[in-house]
């Protein structure tokens, strides 16, 4: 910057730089080169003291995200975006960064397998990626310029490529190259979307995008086809049908707390840049890309579901599940460019989904640290067949497993029954109530799978006579108890955030 | 108690008659047991002479039976039990009797049917002798068998009448349906509201619930079952009381009746039907005790005739349901006597010669045989002969009544001498043994005052002068008096016939039965095929239970089996099914392959595209 | 005869083409991923290209943070594709399907 | 205040079971027992409380909960409801003391079964729409825990097949309920669920026929009406038999009550419009599942089938779309409750004793128990509507109405009271009466102290409320008497 | 085509450069994908990044052809070939399509996508007039283009700034070898 600028004859008019507006992506951007720098110099460093760092990182952030509440503007020319979303993406990816940071934290506390280092502990490094993965989550929710969205979903995704190849399981390591090479692949058709959306339009700028939109050169097909393969983009990396088919290898796969993150994490990031562009920008041509949201709605959440009944893994269960729960966010989507209250549902959907989806990913976090250290490379302990009993064993793990399998299921009063039934009235109030049936003939189909979770962990009896003691689970019983806390919680008063909600409606830029 | 509940209808009963013949109707007000919308329903009573005069029959009667029965069932351990429900009969009878709204008779008339229900199937664990009627006509067949069939009898007892009881009830869906109400006093007086259709609709349904309750065609298959229960109870309520309940329900409502000639034809013609069936099975019937019911069959015909005739024939059936009440208790009575003394042998085959034995039995039976058959001044012989005079009187269909009830009079003369003769009179054809005895005191004082009632009951309420009766007198305010009487010479003339064929009855039956001289084994076995149709009950039980338990039986296995798991539960089974193979089938997509994923991102890109670029 | 702006566009349309097919058909991990390379090659074309239509030069600077990207997407992504294979012989993408189903 | 003190009684009573230690199973039992009684005199007071008479709903409470939807915790109860949180509170106490020999896990079947109580007691008070279907939703939880946990050899499938067929049908009463939420917001502006709001609202005929449609949906299978039965079976038959008793007693009621307080006011025009289909369903339930229960072996799928067509009377009741017939449909499900509850017991008192519900296991056991048959019969007469039962005013009436409806529905379907009499008589007949021939049939006991406790009660109840309906009808009246101007009202148009 | 008389020799000269440049690209990409040796893919690969980046002179972006060229086909492909040498250079049998179907899906698919992508770019742009980016390129290319670098696209050059920090930490782990 200083080499080019003394280059140039005349000083560059380098515009003032709002820091205020990117303080807490600042904040966790920073926590994380901080972490490095412990990790890098003080290998010895407990993890516990990581974890700590981190969480005082995202406090950090927290209070910033706080101080900043009542910032609404566009910054940077236009390349950040400080609104409704913006904010509640803050809170939702926030408090998924606490989930999965006490996750993390988690030793396994397992002896290694004599002679060998433990596969499963992932190494220090995965706090400060699990910060920049954050920032980028961040961005991307705040990215008001499709070059930085490009940029921010390469940060997120590469930080998530490396977290769950990060231990030395065979598993990780092919989902992180199956996630790598197919991210990779559907970022190459998100780039060129964003290619012809430029052509069409001369920016890349949401605001001049969508003042094109409603008065385009031509005859606006060039657009559509970059709003299309936009939509590649995004649907890949929410997990929707037919580009879902990464999602159940790389969850199964990926260490635990990693897949909870990007179960979590990328989907509401994905949803929040998915909502911005789409509902927002975008908004002028809903007529034409309606239609696709709701077909893509329609087979992600009949197919998600209903592979999700045929499947005898846990984790690869949840993410068949989490492909459906893409499927009722997309009616969310559907909704949301003509009927506002499609944005807050959605929002509203993606901070109780965030709970539920963690906290499911926390109980088979639970479960493997008493699986016996001899396990097979790849597998943990999340064959359902490994549930037998479980709750007759561990009552508060099993209890906390029902209240996050009735949510997802979306028995009411817990928070899940809120997002769905929001999501249903944005659809219904959309006139997609034919698109609502849908979800309802889904919901259906995925009460099977969650409660055959129950029948296993409640219904059968245990398998094996005793279990190995494992190590206390400071971190995860912490984790897991705020998780199963708030989708209570949400459940008996969802008052206060779904007004928070209400106040995203109107979307800047 | 239930003789003090007779102390007091004959009180009420004078009281009754001390007013004015057209002031004689009570109503007394009960509270309201249900209430919705226009619909009341309340516990109110009637008191007019119809119902004092069933009122009477019932106490007094049952009086006699309980009296009856405490000789009867004295080695009996349940017999509190016994005793508590012929109570309840008692008490539910009389609310059917003394009702003043077609509601609360139902109540009475659901009642007694529990009641019947639950006697007939008192015995239930009891093994009692399943009479043979084809015993010494096919080779080798036993003369009976010992089971428990009390609980399958009251069973279809109870369903039999549930038959009826829904007609009952349609009809007081139709009744409230056309005037708003349900009480007697307001249906009759807007009993011109009846027309047509709705009223042969009423009076029909109201005949199913009779026909139901009071063994008629086609509902009387259950009356010779129910003779599984205890012979009192037979005696009560199989004879006496409550299966004359269809009767007065008919007398009752003729008012209903009246409005519809089409339903009026319809009950005589049943009747007279029945009568003729039932008595035709009596002759084929071996056991005792399923004589006299396919005779009480048989003499309820005669009474729907008579109240199907009109004005002409209420009393006459009313009067032939008093003197039958009393004369074929009384042959209940007598055939219990004659089974407590044979170790509770139903079997006339196993009788013969019991006179000696049981004198007292004999003597009493014998009167009430002479009324039932009709020897001239018994009570059977008045009642019946009105019937069969006005039926005469009535015309057309009433003289299709008056041939088959004469041809009747002729059978039950006869099955009954058969009966009389096989049992007491002959060759002793008991096993050895066996001691016949007389019954107690407590049993034979019921006989006596029933025979004696049977002799004298018709001449007492009945003159024969042409103008009716005394019966005629008391009841006719209520059930209204014909226009004209048939004369006395027409009467006389009518029964000279009647009696005449009885005679002729009654004599062929000495000949092949009292002497003892004739081999009726060996005529039975000779003319075979048509004894075996008789003893079949030509066939008409299996031909029902074909249709019911059968037919019925397989639709309903039909219905469990392939529509409720095949087709609905296989339906729903077959959904999930459905998802769990698409699933199956989608889940060999996901080929853990790379290539193969990019695959579909490329295709959905392509759909997407395609859309997107070409649509517009 | 000139070279208009579309003959890029359609050229690097045909480039992002072969590269998808090179993903779909080739076994070999890295050069599938150096299809994915071509891919984003192809888009900057297309990025220069619409800024020659446009007469900005944002297309460039897209092209160039294109470049960026794609870089610190290669040392990723080679990372992986070492750590994965180091110890195979074959570099097939096809004998990584551990998971499946 | 009352009311939901009653509702939430059992809940409270299910939190301090959880603090019982599991071991002290005798302690669990009392102190469950104890919840459900304290909920019945919550349940009584209320009762007295109560002003006869007037057709609102008395009693209630409304506060906000989530504003945002305009979702309130507004309870109440008129006639209906309040005899329905009777029977539910009557019944509940019941159930737990004929658990009282559970020894597996009695702790928390006792407490799953209060947590039931709670649920099933808020559908019967919600006057806001999403509370109701909250506390619908809410009733599967407990349910699906007590029939999969706790129930027979194929209760995993039972349950799981009672859950997705129940949520099926709840979600798209969920989808109906948010149509006239929407409705109901453009029209007036402010977002509420409130009942009466949206009884008042006038919407077009067409739009109360989907509407209609989507809350038929969950009522028609919670019933549940012919051709959507096949869960309830599997589902009564697997479950603990005491659960069974609560299930069909009570929770059968929620689908009925359901139509009647919520389909049939709500969409008067289409309820008339639809009466002719759901009078068909309903005769069809009543003949088909009576002759099906004839043939069936185990005596309580026998009682179970016999519930369905019993259900049909009642749901024959509610669309006569008359006084009678809806007076007699609430009073019929007090009846049904009573009477179903019983024969489930008497079952799981037998079964307690044999271990097994085999018809043909039995015969012969008025020998043997006299007094257990005595009771027995009472309810089975009962069931098959003797007059002087409890039983037959609700079939009387809801027949009589059937009747001055549609003729033909009603004439056919009062062929399903003689179907009625043939398979309890029969089954009666099979399992108490004749010789008693099995060794195992001689030796057990008769009813012991706490069974009578537990029958005589509902023994009594049959009776007098045969004899002496008036008390449950003049409740019921103002409520039936408004749906009927309501229909009558749509009707006319 | 238009202007197919008024062809100015600069016109001209990138008319030949083009047709030169554009079927050598598309050979050599073909020849990456069809190559079954993965050395001659890369090799052919960078062969198509130099052709590229003779189209961005063409095109008026000096700075993006000559970070094309020191950039990827330097630096990036390099690491390629060093990849390829580390894990070892196995000829592999393209010939033979193990995944039933695949081949003539993917023909298809591509063939359906470039159809719809080029349908898009004939409808849209295809008839354009190029601007000219002289008045843009005054202060010369390099120059135009950082003063939009720190200017309106400020805060994705620091994104960038991130992203690739992230890369240099994930190779990092990747690679360790940990006790």
């Amino acid at each position: 910057m200083h080499l080019l600028a003394q280059t140039t004859a005349e000083p560059l008019p380098v515009p003032p730089i709002d820091w205020r507006a990117i303080a807490p992506e600042l904040a966790l951007a920073g926590t994380g080169v901080v972490l490095l720098l412990v990790v890098a110099f003080w290998p010895g460093a407990r993890r516990s003291l990581l974890a700590g760092l981190t969480l005082a990182g995202l406090a950090v952030a927290a209070g910033l995200t706080a101080w900043n509440w009542d910032l609404a503007r566009v910054a940077f020319e236009g390349a950040v975006s400080l609104d409704g979303i913006t904010r509640y993406a803050r809170v939702v990816l926030l408090a998924v960064g606490v989930l999965a940071t006490l996750m993390a934290a988690q030793e396994s506390g397992r002896p290694a397998p004599p002679g060998e280092v433990d596969r499963e502990d992932a190494p220090p490094e995965v706090f400060p990626l699990l910060l920049f993965a954050l920032t980028g989550m961040a961005m991307l929710a705040a990215a008001s310029d499709l070059l930085v969205v490009f940029i921010a979903l390469e940060i997120l995704s590469l930080s998530l490529y490396v977290m769950a190849g990060a231990t030395r399981r065979a598993a990780a390591q092919e989902a992180a190259m199956k996630y790598f090479l197919l991210g990779a692949f559907s970022s190459a058709f998100l780039l060129y979307g964003i290619a012809l959306c430029y052509g069409a339009t001369g920016t890349t700028n949401l605001l001049g995008i969508a003042r094109a939109s409603v008065d385009p050169t031509g005859d606006g097909t060039l657009l559509l086809a970059g709003i299309g393969l936009l939509a590649v983009g995004f649907l890949f990396k929410v997990a929707a049908v037919p580009f879902h088919m990464w999602t159940p290898d790389v969850y199964q796969g990926a260490p635990t707390p990693v897949t909870a993150f990007m179960a979590a994490g990328t989907k509401a990031a994905g949803f929040a840049v998915f909502l911005r562009v789409f509902a927002g920008a975008l908004g002028g041509l809903v007529v034409s890309w309606r239609p696709v949201i709701a077909a893509v709605a329609v087979v992600t959440m009949l197919l998600g579901a209903a592979l999700a009944v045929v499947q005898s893994d846990l984790k690869r269960m949840l993410a068949y599940s989490s492909i459906a729960h893409a499927g009722y966010l997309l009616v969310g989507l559907a909704a949301a460019a003509t009927v506002p209250a499609g944005i807050s549902a959605s929002l509203f959907y993606l901070l109780a989904y965030a709970f539920m989806v963690m906290g499911a990913f926390m109980v088979v976090q639970y479960a493997t640290r008493l699986g016996p250290p001899d396990s097979p490379d790849t597998k943990e302990r999340s064959s359902l067949d490994d549930y037998r009993g479980f709750a007759r064993r561990h009552p508060w793990a099993g209890g906390l497993l029902a209240v996050f399998m009735l949510a997802l299921t979306g028995i009411p009063p817990l928070s899940g029954f809120w997002a769905k039934y929001y999501v249903f009235v944005a659809g219904i109030d959309a006139g997609l109530t034919w698109l609502v049936v849908v979800a309802v003939v889904s919901s259906v189909i995925s009460a099977f799978f969650y409660l055959r979770v129950l029948v296993v962990a409640y219904l059968q009896d245990p398998a094996d006579a005793a279990e190995p003691v494992a190590g206390r689970a400071t971190a995860l019983g912490i984790a897991l108890g705020l998780a199963g806390l708030v989708t209570v919680a949400i459940g008996l008063a969802p008052e206060v955030l779904i007004t928070a909600a209400r106040t995203a409606e109107r979307i800047l830029g | 108690m239930v003789a003090a509940a007779f102390a007091i209808a004959v009180a009420a009963l004078f009281e009754l008659l001390g007013k004015d013949a057209d002031a004689r109707t009570q109503i007394l007000r009960g509270y309201a047991w249900f209430t919705s919308g226009d619909l009341r329903v309340a516990f109110d009573l009637r008191w007019d002479q119809l119902s004092a005069v069933m009122a009477l029959v019932v106490t007094g009667v049952s009086s006699l039976i309980h009296l009856y029965s405490i000789g009867y069932m004295a080695d009996d351990e349940r017999r509190e039990t016994f005793f508590a429900w012929l109570n309840l009969f008692v008490a539910a009878m009389l609310v059917l009797v003394l009702a003043e709204n077609f509601l609360v008779m139902f109540l009475g008339w659901e009642g007694v049917g529990l009641c019947s229900y639950l006697l007939i199937g008192y015995w239930f664990d009891r093994r009692m002798l399943v009479v043979n009627p084809l015993g010494r006509l096919v080779p080798g067949e036993p003369d009976g068998t010992y089971e428990v069939w009390a609980p399958p009898a009251a069973k279809k007892a109870f369903l039999a009448n549930r038959v009826g009881d829904v007609g009952f009830l349609v009809a007081m869906f139709l009744i409230f349906a056309t005037v708003g109400s349900l009480d007697f006093e307001d249906v009759f007086g807007r009993a011109a509201g009846f027309t047509g259709t709705t009223a042969t609709a009423v009076a029909l349904l109201l005949f199913l619930a009779c026909a139901g309750k009071s063994a008629q065609i086609p509902l009387f298959v259950w009356l010779p079952d129910a003779m599984a229960g205890p012979t009192p109870v037979s005696a009560l309520i199989h004879a006496a009381t409550m299966v004359t309940a269809g009767v007065f329900l008919v007398a009752r409502t003729h008012v209903l009746f009246e409005a519809s000639a089409t339903a009026q034809t319809v009950v005589v013609l049943v009747g007279a039907l029945t009568a003729l069936l039932a008595a035709l099975i009596a002759i084929g019937q071996d056991d005792l005790k399923k004589i006299l019911a396919y005779s009480t069959v048989s003499q309820l015909g005669y009474m729907f005739i008579g109240v199907g005739l009109g004005p002409i024939g209420y009393v006459p059936g009313m009067f032939h349901l008093i003197t039958h009440a009393f004369f074929k208790a009384q042959l209940f009575l007598g055939a219990g006597s004659v089974m407590h003394g044979n170790d509770d042998d139903t079997d006339v085959k196993h009788f013969g010669g019991l006179r000696p034995s049981m004198p007292a039995t004999f003597l009493t039976t014998v009167a009430a045989w002479a009324a039932i058959i009709g020897v001239p001044l018994t009570a059977g012989f008045y009642s019946k002969d009105q019937i069969l005079g006005a039926a005469f009187d009535h015309g057309g269909i009433g003289m299709f009544a008056w041939v088959v009830g004469v041809f009747t009079a002729g059978l039950t003369a006869f099955y009954m001498s058969r009966l009389l003769f096989l049992t007491f009179t002959g060759q002793r054809r008991w096993p050895d043994g066996r001691h016949p005895h007389e019954s107690p005191g407590v049993m034979t004082l019921p006989l006596a005052v029933l025979g004696l009632l049977a002799l004298v009951a018709g001449f007492l309420l009945s003159t024969f002068t042409g103008e009716g009766g005394r019966l005629q007198d008391f009841l006719g305010p209520v059930l209204g008096t014909p226009d004209e009487y048939p004369s006395l010479a027409s009467a006389l003339w009518l029964s000279a016939v009647a009696t005449g064929v009885a005679a002729l009855g009654a004599g062929v039956a000495w000949l092949l039965y009292g002497q003892g001289g004739t081999d009726w084994l060996a005529l039975r076995v000779r003319f075979a095929p048509a004894w075996r149709t008789l003893a079949e009950r030509l066939y008409i039980d299996q031909v029902y239970e074909f249709f019911t338990v059968t037919l019925g039986r397989a639709l309903a296995a039909f219905l469990a089996v392939t529509v409720d798991q095949r087709v609905l539960d296989g339906a729903v089974n077959g959904a999930a099914e459905l998802v769990g193979t698409a699933a199956r089938s989608g889940r060999r997509l996901q080929s853990g392959l790379v290539r193969s994923y990019a695959l579909g991102v490329l295709g959905g890109a392509v759909l997407i595209l395609a859309f997107l670029v070409f649509r517009s | 005869m000139r070279v208009g702006p579309g003959a890029y566009l359609l050229l690097s349309a045909l480039l992002f083409g072969i590269g998808v097919a090179g993903v779909l058909i080739r076994r070999n991990a890295i050069v599938v991923f150096m299809c994915v390379e071509l891919m984003l090659n192809a888009v900057n074309l297309s990025f220069i290209a619409f800024a020659k239509v446009n007469g900005a030069l944002d297309g460039q600077v897209l092209a160039f943070f294109v470049m960026v990207v794609a870089a610190a997407e290669v040392v990723v992504g080679l990372g992986i594709l070492v750590a994965i294979f180091r110890k195979r012989s074959s570099t097939s993408v096809d004998d990584i399907n551990l998971l499946k189903g | 205040m009352l009311l939901t003190a009653t509702v939430f009684a059992p809940l409270a009573g299910a939190v301090v079971l959880a603090a019982v230690p599991a071991a002290r199973a005798d302690l669990a039992r009392w102190a469950a027992l104890l919840a459900s009684l304290v909920t019945l005199g919550l349940a009584v007071v209320l009762a007295f409380r109560f002003r006869t008479g007037e057709a609102g709903f008395q009693l209630g409470v409304a506060a906000d909960w989530v504003p945002a939807f305009g979702v309130r915790y507004r309870v109440g109860v008129d006639g209906a409801s309040l005899l329905l949180v009777l029977l539910t509170c009557v019944l509940t106490p019941l159930a737990i003391a004929g658990s009282w020999r559970t020894t597996q896990r009695a702790r928390t079947y006792l407490a799953v079964l209060l947590v039931l109580e709670t649920a099933m007691l808020g559908v019967f008070v919600s006057l806001d729409l999403l509370l109701f279907y909250v506390f619908w939703e809410a009733v599967l939880v407990p349910a699906y825990f007590l029939i999969g946990s706790f129930g027979g050899q194929r209760r995993v499938y039972a349950a799981v097949k009672f859950f997705v067929y129940t949520l099926a049908g709840g979600l798209l009463m969920l989808v109906g309920i948010i149509g006239v939420f929407y409705l109901q917001q453009r029209a007036t502006g402010t977002p509420s669920f409130d009942y009466e709001v949206f009884r008042d609202l006038s919407k077009a005929p067409t739009t109360q026929r989907w509407l209609f449609a989507a809350f038929f949906a969950a009522f028609a299978v919670k019933t549940p009406l012919w051709p959507l039965h096949t869960w309830l079976p599997d589902a009564y038959t697997e479950a603990p038999t005491t659960t069974t008793v609560l299930l069909a007693g009570v929770m059968s009621k929620l689908g009925v009550y359901g139509f009647l307080r919520f389909a049939v006011p709500l969409f008067p025009d289409a309820a008339h419009w639809f009466q002719p289909a759901l009078l068909t369903l309903a005769v069809v339930s009543i003949l088909y599942c009576a002759l099906v229960a004839t043939v069936q072996r185990d005596f309580k799928t026998l009682v179970a089938y016999s519930s369905v067509s019993h259900l049909g009377f009642i749901v024959l009741g509610v669309f006569a779309l008359n006084i009678q017939g809806l007076q007699g449909a609430v009073f019929y499900m007090v009846a049904h409750g009573l009477l179903i509850g019983g024969l489930f017991l008497v079952t799981g008192m037998l079964e307690e004793r044999r271990g097994t519900r085999r018809i043909d296991q039995f015969g012969g056991l008025q020998r043997s128990v006299p007094r257990m048959a005595g009771v027995m019969l009472v309810l089975t007469l009962g069931a098959v509507a003797l007059p002087g039962l409890v039983g037959f005013v609700g079939e009387f009436l809801t027949l009589l109405g059937a009747f001055l409806a549609n003729r033909a529905f009603a004439v056919l379907g009062a062929l399903g009271v003689i179907l009625g009499a043939v398979y309890l008589l029969w089954a009666y007949q099979r399992m108490w009466q004749g010789p008693l021939e099995r060794e195992e049939n001689r030796a057990i006991g008769d009813l012991t102290g706490r069974e009578w406790a537990i029958l005589a009660p509902l023994v009594a109840a049959i009776v007098v409320l045969g004899l002496f309906p008036r008390p449950v009808l003049d409740r019921v009246q103002p409520a039936a008497e408004r749906v009927v101007q309501q229909t009558a009202e749509a009707a006319n148009r | 085509m238009t202007h197919l008389l008024a062809t100015t020799a600069a016109e001209r000269a990138e008319l030949i450069t083009f047709v030169l440049l554009a079927p050598l690209s598309v050979v050599a990409a073909l020849g990456m994908v069809l190559s079954r040796n993965a050395v001659y893919s890369a090799l052919l690969l960078v062969v198509n990044f130099f052709c590229l980046a003779g189209f961005y002179l063409l095109l008026e972006a000096q700075f993006v052809a000559v970070v094309e060229v020191i950039v990827y086909a330097g630096a990036i492909m390099v690491l390629f070939l060093f990849v390829l040498m580390l894990l070892g250079i196995g000829n592999e049998d393209v010939l033979r399509e193990t995944i039933r179907g695949q081949r003539p899906a993917a023909a298809v698919l591509t063939l359906l996508l470039l159809a719809a992508v080029g349908a898009a770019l004939l409808a849209g742009v295809f008839d354009a007039e190029p601007a000219s980016l002289a008045a843009a390129n005054a202060d010369g290319n390099v120059q135009a283009v950082g003063r939009l670098l720190f200017t309106r696209y400020v805060f994705a050059f620091e994104a960038a700034g991130i992203l690739l920090v992230v890369a240099a930490v994930g190779a990092l782990i990747l690679g360790k070898r940990r006790p």
